[in-house]
């Protein structure tokens, strides 16, 4: 019985991240838009579009492989899996232990390592060149990020997520210079690694400039549709990651699994997504795109400030 | 019959078939039975060493009347040697399936197979010898032995500087290792290990061998700067050889490290520990940066041996700094990271080099600039090498990612070390090892990317056919066995428990029953990982989303030219290259660190020639180190090469100088 | 024994010691071999003195040979060469004179130094005679080193040889040494013979067969 | 066997120098080269048999003539090497005469002087009496003077003629040395034949003069050390190996620098009991370590394969002359191991190189290359010499330097530092040089080669069998020299 109550409620979490991502993603472009002085799309607008190009016909080059074809899925089950297991409304589900921080930024490795793939299959210039870039980024992006699961874990004594949320919703660590560094790195990875402005521009299609279009400049109908829905995910990813180590509040801790707890759980889940949605834009519009080989100097203030982050970890408990 | 004599015969009989080689001679025959023999001795040397490992049976030891007088060869199989035997003869059956049929490209196979059983047996001999003498001459036996392998093709002039290369740095390496197997016997008073172990040495003895080992060590595994031999030998030698050597021979450099500083040097300062830290995250940075702006496929597999070394021995130091601090679990979780990678990285790297001998054979081709699209017309080695290639990117739910992962866990626990020095310098050595995890991901991207997807770039790759079912069936094999240690790591970690109790004194808590078959190293508040559900999960999330779109959602397909940004252009020279999937990675890390020098020469609109690109890109130890060494060795050389040209009357005044100098010593002398 | 007995043969090996600093000295060749051959009488003289004092008759064999070979036979065929082979008169010099002489002197006092704080229980003729003979062969060598004329190397040689033979027949009732002194003659036949044969005209340095320049060891060409 | 020697008419002791001296007369006279070249190899033969036979003699101790463990060892090793090199020397020969480079009438001085030279050296080892040794390596230097000289090519004759002048020089300062410590004896054990009988010497080493003695041994070091070859003594020895006939540069590479260097071995005993003469351990560690070093790096520059390996021999003498220097039971034995195994592995070279210079009609190391697809057996034969000789296992070299760095790292760490880059320097320029011969694409002339790959092959078997086994009754006659050299 406990344990299809578990189940389901794992699965509740692994349903609801991928239900409520393409949302997210359009409340990020509506505020965009009306910070941009446009109306922009409804928020729904990112539901039709999956939907739209779901029952189109898929157009594949003749060379295409089957890493081509399979990609796609690759890329989205990764994605999902991942962010399935970052904890949202609650710490402890069932799975929760079967990937910690480091196994989840590394499922996303597997992502992009078959989204590069994908982007070189074909064999355009534009693909290589996604993939080329696409690499480089997370060459910094990733020691960053696990830098920054350093600074947290060696603070908490843990990498597992669950565990640190617990900790750290309790208030027992206080506030940290070391957080504040981990934190601040965390956003800048989450800018770099979600192909947002300034290092990317999800809406662009100038070819000097574009890095994660140009790898799926070639895709097409259902297959674009899950690299689109895979990439909304990565987005509710990074915020219930900072939701969940860095705003840890009202999530249902310490096995705590009354409906009322989780329904808090729930709720200031979504409400936290939804203030990061809102704030994801705006700091974008303030912002210019970087040139490509900027990029080092911005992921690397990442890698820095998570370096930091955790050399630091020693100093400033609760001040 | 003890364990260990039987593992003798089996060396013994690697050896028997190198003589079998020579009878044979050039037949066509030779090729299948040679490497059949080799085949079934190391599975049955493979069997023993399971039979050892997971049956838990005690060391023996045996004596034998030969070596070094009055001391006799000792041997001896424990949990440790056992556990490294099943690393070697596993990549050595694979190797031997895959040669069956691989070694029918050979155009000299007299090169080869008399050569090949040989290397066998001295790798096996170097885990059974017990004593110093017989250590070192298995040890450089082995150097030997596959030093004759790295110049079989010698008609190139590049594998003869090679060979040369590697055996100069496999000497120093040895000798580095006498010396401090001299200082650990001549506190021991006898060259056994049994008795140095048992000797107390003093600090600065453990240090100085310690470092010796680790330079002698590191020189045959790889690592920065002793590195250089191996992105050159590697290559040169044919491509089961390469694996093997890779693969498997590197292994017994850490063999030896391990061996002779956990085993028989015994105790040491924590500072031992930071010093092969150190180490291990410059080596596994470097190796990896030199891998990706590499063009040539072998030697891009060589430099990410480097890198993998390292991080071994990131793990091999972190366990040195926990055990002399006391800390036996962290020390043994940080021991069994690293002898899983050490597995796992035989394996992977086996069956990439495996895969890139059948590049090689399919198309003559190891420069990739000149390689592209082999996914088609090499269907099954693409699958495999691609696992190969995620394996090795350290990407769930595989190997490579489990011992990667443990090795942070391990990096982890480094609050717990009381030295200051330890406490920041493991993190930032971790920060290394981050990076060193992306950057394998970028190079295997380049790797497989260029290699077998995008469209072919010579006609050689246009007309490439898939290798022969040995050689398949191998890959395969390791393959799967890729796959099963991502998925159920708990089995390897709990058969690795022998051994870090051996060696720590402690071991990590039984994996195997655990539910679900997770892994924890620690604690389950502390980490935990389950390769086996991510899987499940990948799979299943995947397998659903791709039904439910097909069946609910559109499943036609249209084929249709390139797009392209609507700039479709039909040749196939206008892709990505290597070198330019490399050139981001390059101009961030390579331009200072390894000088990196670019070329390009562009004609001018209307002129008709072809632009041309060139690059260079320096090893840093070869500009620093072994450059400026080679010529002051020159020069030294020809400086006193005038003494060759003296007159008599020059020479009679040498020795006359000679005596006065003499004669005055002894008119000073008391 | 008297102490004139010890003068006398002091006296002789000084003699001996004496000529060879004299053949430094010398830089015309034809007094070179006169200077060693007076060397070499006064040798035959000290061997014959020693044979008398030790009362050991077959020394005067030695004595013998150093007389006629070293004295007599050897200086005459070298001035023969000297004619024959149209040598350079003047003795090419490596170091300067003066150079030369001072490299002997703090030769010969190395020598004495290195010989007289023996224990007294030596010998005391033999002691002496011992530090003469030392200094004579050093400076055969000096001579030898700081020549390029090969006769002038030649007498060098033999010099260090007068040395042996001062040294051999100082020490009492040494075994072999006539036998010695007959092998070292033959030795010195040979190299004069060598000389002869291989018409090393001007030095040592070069086996004069006009292309022999070339071939040092290695072709030079190759270095 | 004892009793067998028993039986003999003569002891072996004196067949020893006999066979060798009744072979000259008999070579001398006779013209067919065929015949001499056997006879020379019968005689050879007959000498290696008496040498066997001298192991089961009874230990000999006259005032000339003495056999003991150390002495005994080296009598069988040169006698065994001279049998294998007359065997050699048979076919190496006859291809020279076919090439016109030899004239019959110079091999037969050639076969007498081979076998002065076997006796000259069996005398020097088997004399007890300081003067009678000294008489047996300058009659072995003269002899191999001649036969340096023998091609009579402009190179050989200078090579012969500076052997001559440094080797007679050698002579003398030698002989000095040997009045000295008869000198320095005399006045301890009274004038005559017993005060230079080295056991008598040994035996009241305590009591001799140590300043004298010092001065004695500084010049039997530079008069015997110009045999062994040591730098800066060794100006000769690249020179008279290289262009000398090459079985001549196998005996001198592998058994007169030996018997040198047992000479001066002999000398060190004596100042090893004196405790206030200078410690002549010291000053044979460096100049063991300056020959190796020095000719490290001159391997470096050779253009003339058989002058390589003579500048290996210098580099192989200074390492047994580090390891004698060092001392000690397990240095000393090193030593003698590494005697042992040079002699052995060098002449194999030897014999290698004169068959890859007879097939590829040169000495120059640039127009020899591709001998692996060439002559593969001749290619293997010489690969296997030179990885023993750089000390790769399995063979005796090995060992021998295992036991050497390994004992003296922790008794001298910054000499043993330096020999340990010695001998990597001199393993990377023999290597390179090895691969350029082996491999590559085959250059220049090249023609089959017909001879008896026997003594090369017996030679290196030998060594490989030491590096892995060495006999029980060899190493304990082995462990007692090594103690008795203290």
């Amino acid at each position: 019985m406990a344990l299809t109550v578990e189940l389901a409620l794992q699965l509740l979490q692994i349903g609801m991240v991928v239900a409520i991502a393409p949302l997210i993603m359009g409340i990020t472009r509506k505020v965009r838009a009306r910070l941009l002085r446009r109306r922009g799309p409804p928020l729904v607008q990112p539901y039709l579009d999956l939907w739209k190009l779901m029952h189109k016909e898929v157009v594949v080059a003749p060379n295409a492989s089957w890493v081509y074809r399979r990609a796609p899925y690759v890329v989205f089950a990764a994605t999902w899996v991942a962010a399935g297991l970052v904890p949202t409304y609650a710490t402890g589900l069932l799975f929760s232990w079967s990937a910690d921080l480091i196994a989840v930024i590394a499922l996303l490795g597997t992502a992009r390592f078959a989204l590069a793939l994908a982007g070189m299959d074909v064999g355009t210039a534009f693909g290589g060149l996604g993939s080329s870039r696409e690499m480089m980024i997370a060459s910094l992006a990733e020691p960053a990020m696990l830098l920054i699961s350093f600074a947290v874990a060696l603070i908490a004594g843990t990498t597992q997520l669950s565990a640190i949320a617990a900790l750290f919703s309790t208030g027992d660590v206080g506030v940290r210079v070391s957080l504040g560094l981990a934190l601040l790195a965390l956003i800048v990875v989450g800018i770099a690694e979600n192909a947002r402005i300034p290092i990317d521009n999800p809406a662009t299609h100038l070819e000097l400039t574009m890095v994660h279009e140009a790898m799926i400049l070639e895709y097409s109908g259902r297959h674009l549709a899950m690299i689109e829905a895979a990439a909304q995910l990565k987005l509710v990813l990074y915020f219930s990651l900072v939701a969940c180590l860095f705003a840890p509040f009202g999530m249902a801790v310490g096995g705590d699994q009354s409906a009322l707890a989780l329904g808090i759980g729930i709720v200031t889940f979504l409400g936290k997504l939804a203030v990061f949605a809102v704030l994801l834009p705006i700091a974008e519009t303030t912002v210019a795109k970087m040139r490509v080989f900027r990029y080092p100097a911005f992921v690397g203030s990442a890698f820095a400030a998570a370096a930091l982050a955790v050399f630091l970890r020693f100093v400033s408990r609760g001040f | 019959m003890p364990e260990v004599a039987i593992g003798l015969w089996c060396i013994a009989g690697f050896l028997g078939t190198g003589v079998l080689a020579v009878v044979l001679g050039g037949r066509a025959i030779a090729t299948p039975l040679v490497y059949g023999t080799t085949l079934v001795i190391a599975l049955a040397a493979l069997l023993l060493a399971l039979d050892v490992l997971l049956g838990g049976r005690p060391a023996t030891a045996t004596v034998l009347p030969i070596g070094l007088p009055g001391l006799g060869a000792h041997f001896r199989l424990d949990s440790l040697s056992a556990f490294f035997m099943l690393v070697v003869n596993f990549g050595a059956a694979a190797s031997s399936l895959y040669a069956i049929g691989y070694g029918r490209h050979e155009h000299a196979p007299m090169r080869v197979l008399p050569f090949f059983g040989p290397f066998l047996a001295g790798m096996n001999l170097v885990l059974l010898a017990a004593d110093g003498f017989s250590f070192l001459l298995s040890w450089e036996f082995m150097s030997l032995a596959s030093w004759t392998l790295v110049v079989s093709h010698h008609q190139v002039a590049a594998n003869i500087r090679a060979g040369f290369t590697y055996l100069a740095m496999a000497s120093f390496g040895t000798l580095c290792l006498l010396l401090a197997l001299g200082l650990l016997a001549a506190a021991g008073g006898e060259f056994t290990f049994e008795r140095m172990r048992t000797a107390t040495v003093s600090e600065s003895v453990a240090a100085t061998a310690t470092l010796l080992a680790l330079i002698g060590a590191g020189s045959k595994a790889g690592l920065v700067p002793l590195h250089v031999w191996l992105p050159l030998a590697h290559p040169a030698a044919p491509s089961h050889v390469s694996a093997l050597l890779s693969g498997v021979m590197t292994k017994v450099g850490i063999y030896g490290f391990i061996r002779i500083v956990f085993d028989v040097v015994g105790d040491f300062s924590p500072w031992a520990g930071l010093v092969v830290v150190v180490a291990g995250g410059a080596t596994a940075a470097l190796g990896v940066l030199y891998a990706v702006m590499q063009r040539d496929l072998k030697r891009l597999l060589a430099y990410s041996t480097v890198e993998n070394i390292g991080i071994v021995f990131i793990g091999l130091g972190l366990a040195l700094a926990f055990r002399a601090n006391g800390q036996g679990p962290a020390a043994a979780l940080a021991l069994t990271a690293a002898l899983f990678h050490v597995f796992n990285h035989s394996v992977f790297k086996s069956l990439l080099f495996f895969g890139a001998g059948a590049v090689l054979s399919a198309t003559g081709e190891r420069d990739m600039e000149k390689l592209g699209g082999l996914v088609h017309r090499m269907p099954q080695t693409a699958v495999v090498f691609l696992i190969g290639c995620m394996s090795i990117a350290a990407l769930p739910p595989l190997n490579g990612f489990v011992s990667e992962w443990m090795t942070f866990q391990a990096i982890l626990l480094s609050p717990q070390l009381p030295q200051w020095g330890l406490k920041f310098a493991v993190p930032a050595v971790g920060a290394m090892l981050a990076l060193a995890a992306a950057l394998a991901g970028a190079c295997f991207v380049k790797a497989f990317g260029v290699v077998f997807l995008s469209r072919p770039r010579s006609s050689a790759a246009a007309t490439a056919v898939e290798v022969d079912g040995f050689s398949l069936t191998a890959m395969l094999l390791l393959a799967w066995v890729c796959v099963l240690a991502g998925t159920l790591p708990g089995f390897v970690i709990d058969a690795l428990s022998p051994v870090a109790r051996e060696l720590t004194w402690s071991a990590l808590p039984a994996q195997a029953g655990l539910p679900w078959l997770s892994i924890v190293p620690i604690a389950e508040s502390r980490s935990s990982y389950n390769g086996l559900v991510i899987f499940f999960f990948l799979v299943v999330s995947g397998v659903m989303t791709a039904v439910v779109v097909h069946r609910l959602a559109s499943r036609s397909t249209r084929t249709s030219p390139i797009w392209d940004c609507g700039y479709p252009l039909d040749s196939p020279v206008t892709q990505y290259t290597s070198s330019s999937f490399a050139m981001p990675i390059r101009r961030v890390f390579g331009t200072v660190l390894f000088a990196v020098h670019e070329t390009v020469d562009m004609p001018r609109p209307g002129e008709m020639r072809a632009a041309r690109f060139r690059m260079r890109v320096r090893d840093p130890a070869w500009r620093f180190l072994y450059g400026p060494l080679v010529r002051w060795i020159m020069r030294s050389a020809q400086r006193l090469n005038r003494l060759q040209f003296l007159t008599i009357r020059r020479y009679l005044a040498l020795v006359f100088a000679a005596l006065i100098v003499l004669m005055l010593v002894v008119a000073i002398w008391r | 024994m008297s102490p004139l007995w010890f003068d006398i043969a002091h006296l002789f090996a000084a003699g001996v010691l004496v000529l060879s600093l004299m053949l430094l000295y010398q830089d015309r060749i034809t007094a070179v071999i006169n200077v060693f051959a007076l060397q070499a009488v006064v040798l035959s003289l000290s061997v014959g003195w020693q044979s008398i004092v030790q009362g050991a008759p077959h020394l005067l064999a030695t004595a013998f040979i150093a007389l006629i070979a070293k004295g007599i036979i050897i200086p005459t065929a070298l001035h023969r060469i000297v004619r024959k082979l149209d040598v350079h008169r003047e003795v090419e010099r490596v170091v300067s004179g003066g150079l030369t002489m001072l490299a002997g002197l703090a030769l010969v006092a190395l020598s004495i130094l290195l010989v007289q704080p023996v224990v007294e229980t030596a010998d005391p003729v033999a002691r002496e005679d011992f530090a003469f003979a030392l200094a004579v062969v050093l400076l055969g060598l000096l001579l030898m080193i700081t020549r390029r004329n090969a006769v002038t190397q030649v007498v060098g040689f033999m010099s260090l040889e007068n040395g042996l033979i001062l040294a051999a027949t100082g020490a009492r009732g040494m075994p072999l040494v006539v036998e010695v002194s007959v092998a070292f003659s033959v030795l010195i036949a040979f190299i004069v013979f060598g000389v002869f044969v291989f018409r090393i005209r001007e030095r040592f340095d070069t086996v004069d067969v006009n292309v022999l320049e070339r071939f040092r060891g290695e072709r030079r060409e190759h270095l | 066997m004892q009793e067998l020697v028993a039986a003999l008419p003569l002891s072996p002791v004196t067949l020893v120098l006999l066979f060798p001296a009744i072979a000259i007369p008999v070579l001398v006279a006779i013209s067919n080269y065929r015949l001499s070249a056997g006879l020379n190899v019968l005689f050879s033969g007959l000498t290696l048999l008496a040498g066997v036979l001298l192991l089961a003699a009874p230990r000999i101790r006259g005032d000339f003539l003495i056999i003991d463990d150390f002495n005994i060892f080296l009598i069988v090793l040169t006698a065994f090497v001279g049998f294998t090199t007359s065997v050699y020397s048979a076919s190496y020969i006859g291809h020279e005469l076919e090439t016109g480079k030899l004239t019959p009438t110079f091999l037969r001085f050639y076969h007498a002087m081979y076998q002065a030279m076997m006796g000259a050296m069996n005398l020097a080892l088997v004399s007890n009496n300081i003067g009678l040794m000294w008489v047996g390596l300058e009659v072995a230097t003269l002899a191999t003077v001649m036969m340096v000289g023998i091609y009579r090519t402009p190179e050989a004759i200078e090579a012969a003629w500076k052997y001559f002048i440094l080797g007679s020089v050698g002579i003398g300062l030698a002989f000095f040395g040997t009045i000295l410590i008869y000198m320095v004896s005399s006045s301890v054990i009274g004038s005559g034949v017993p005060a230079m009988a080295w056991d008598e010497i040994v035996a009241h080493a305590g009591q001799l003069d140590p300043k004298l003695l010092s001065l004695a041994f500084v010049f039997l070091l530079v008069g015997y050390g110009t045999k062994v070859g040591l730098a800066p003594f060794h100006a000769w020895l690249p020179d008279a190996h290289a262009e000398g006939p090459t079985p001549i540069s196998a005996v001198l590479s592998g058994l007169l620098l030996n018997v040198a260097l047992y000479a001066l071995l002999r000398f060190k005993m004596v100042l090893a009991g004196n405790p206030f003469a200078i410690d002549a351990g010291a000053i044979l560690m460096t100049l063991g370590l300056v020959s190796l070093l020095f000719a490290a790096f001159m391997l470096y520059r050779r253009r003339d394969i058989k002058r390589l390996f003579a500048y290996s021999s210098i580099e192989h003498m200074g390492i047994a002359t580090f390891a004698f220097g060092i001392g000690g039971p397990l240095a000393n034995f090193a030593g003698l191991l590494h005697m042992t195994m040079h002699s052995l592995v060098k002449s194999a070279i030897f014999f290698a190189v004169g068959h890859v210079a007879q097939a590829k009609g040169t000495q120059r190391l640039a127009d020899i290359s591709g001998l692996s697809t060439t002559h593969p057996a001749l290619a293997v034969g010489f690969a296997l010499g030179v990885i023993a000789i750089v000390g790769l296992p399995p063979f005796g070299v090995f060992m021998s330097e295992f036991l050497l760095v390994s004992t003296a790292f922790s008794r001298q760490p910054i000499l043993t530092v330096l020999l340990v880059l010695g001998l990597l320097l001199a393993l990377g320029a023999l290597l390179l040089r090895l691969q350029d011969v082996m491999f590559g694409v085959p250059r220049g002339k090249s023609e089959p080669v017909k001879a008896s790959f026997v003594p090369l092959f017996v030679h290196l078997l030998i060594a490989l069998v030491a590096g892995l086994w060495l006999p029980e009754a060899l190493v304990r006659w082995f462990r007692g020299v090594a103690a008795l050299l203290g």
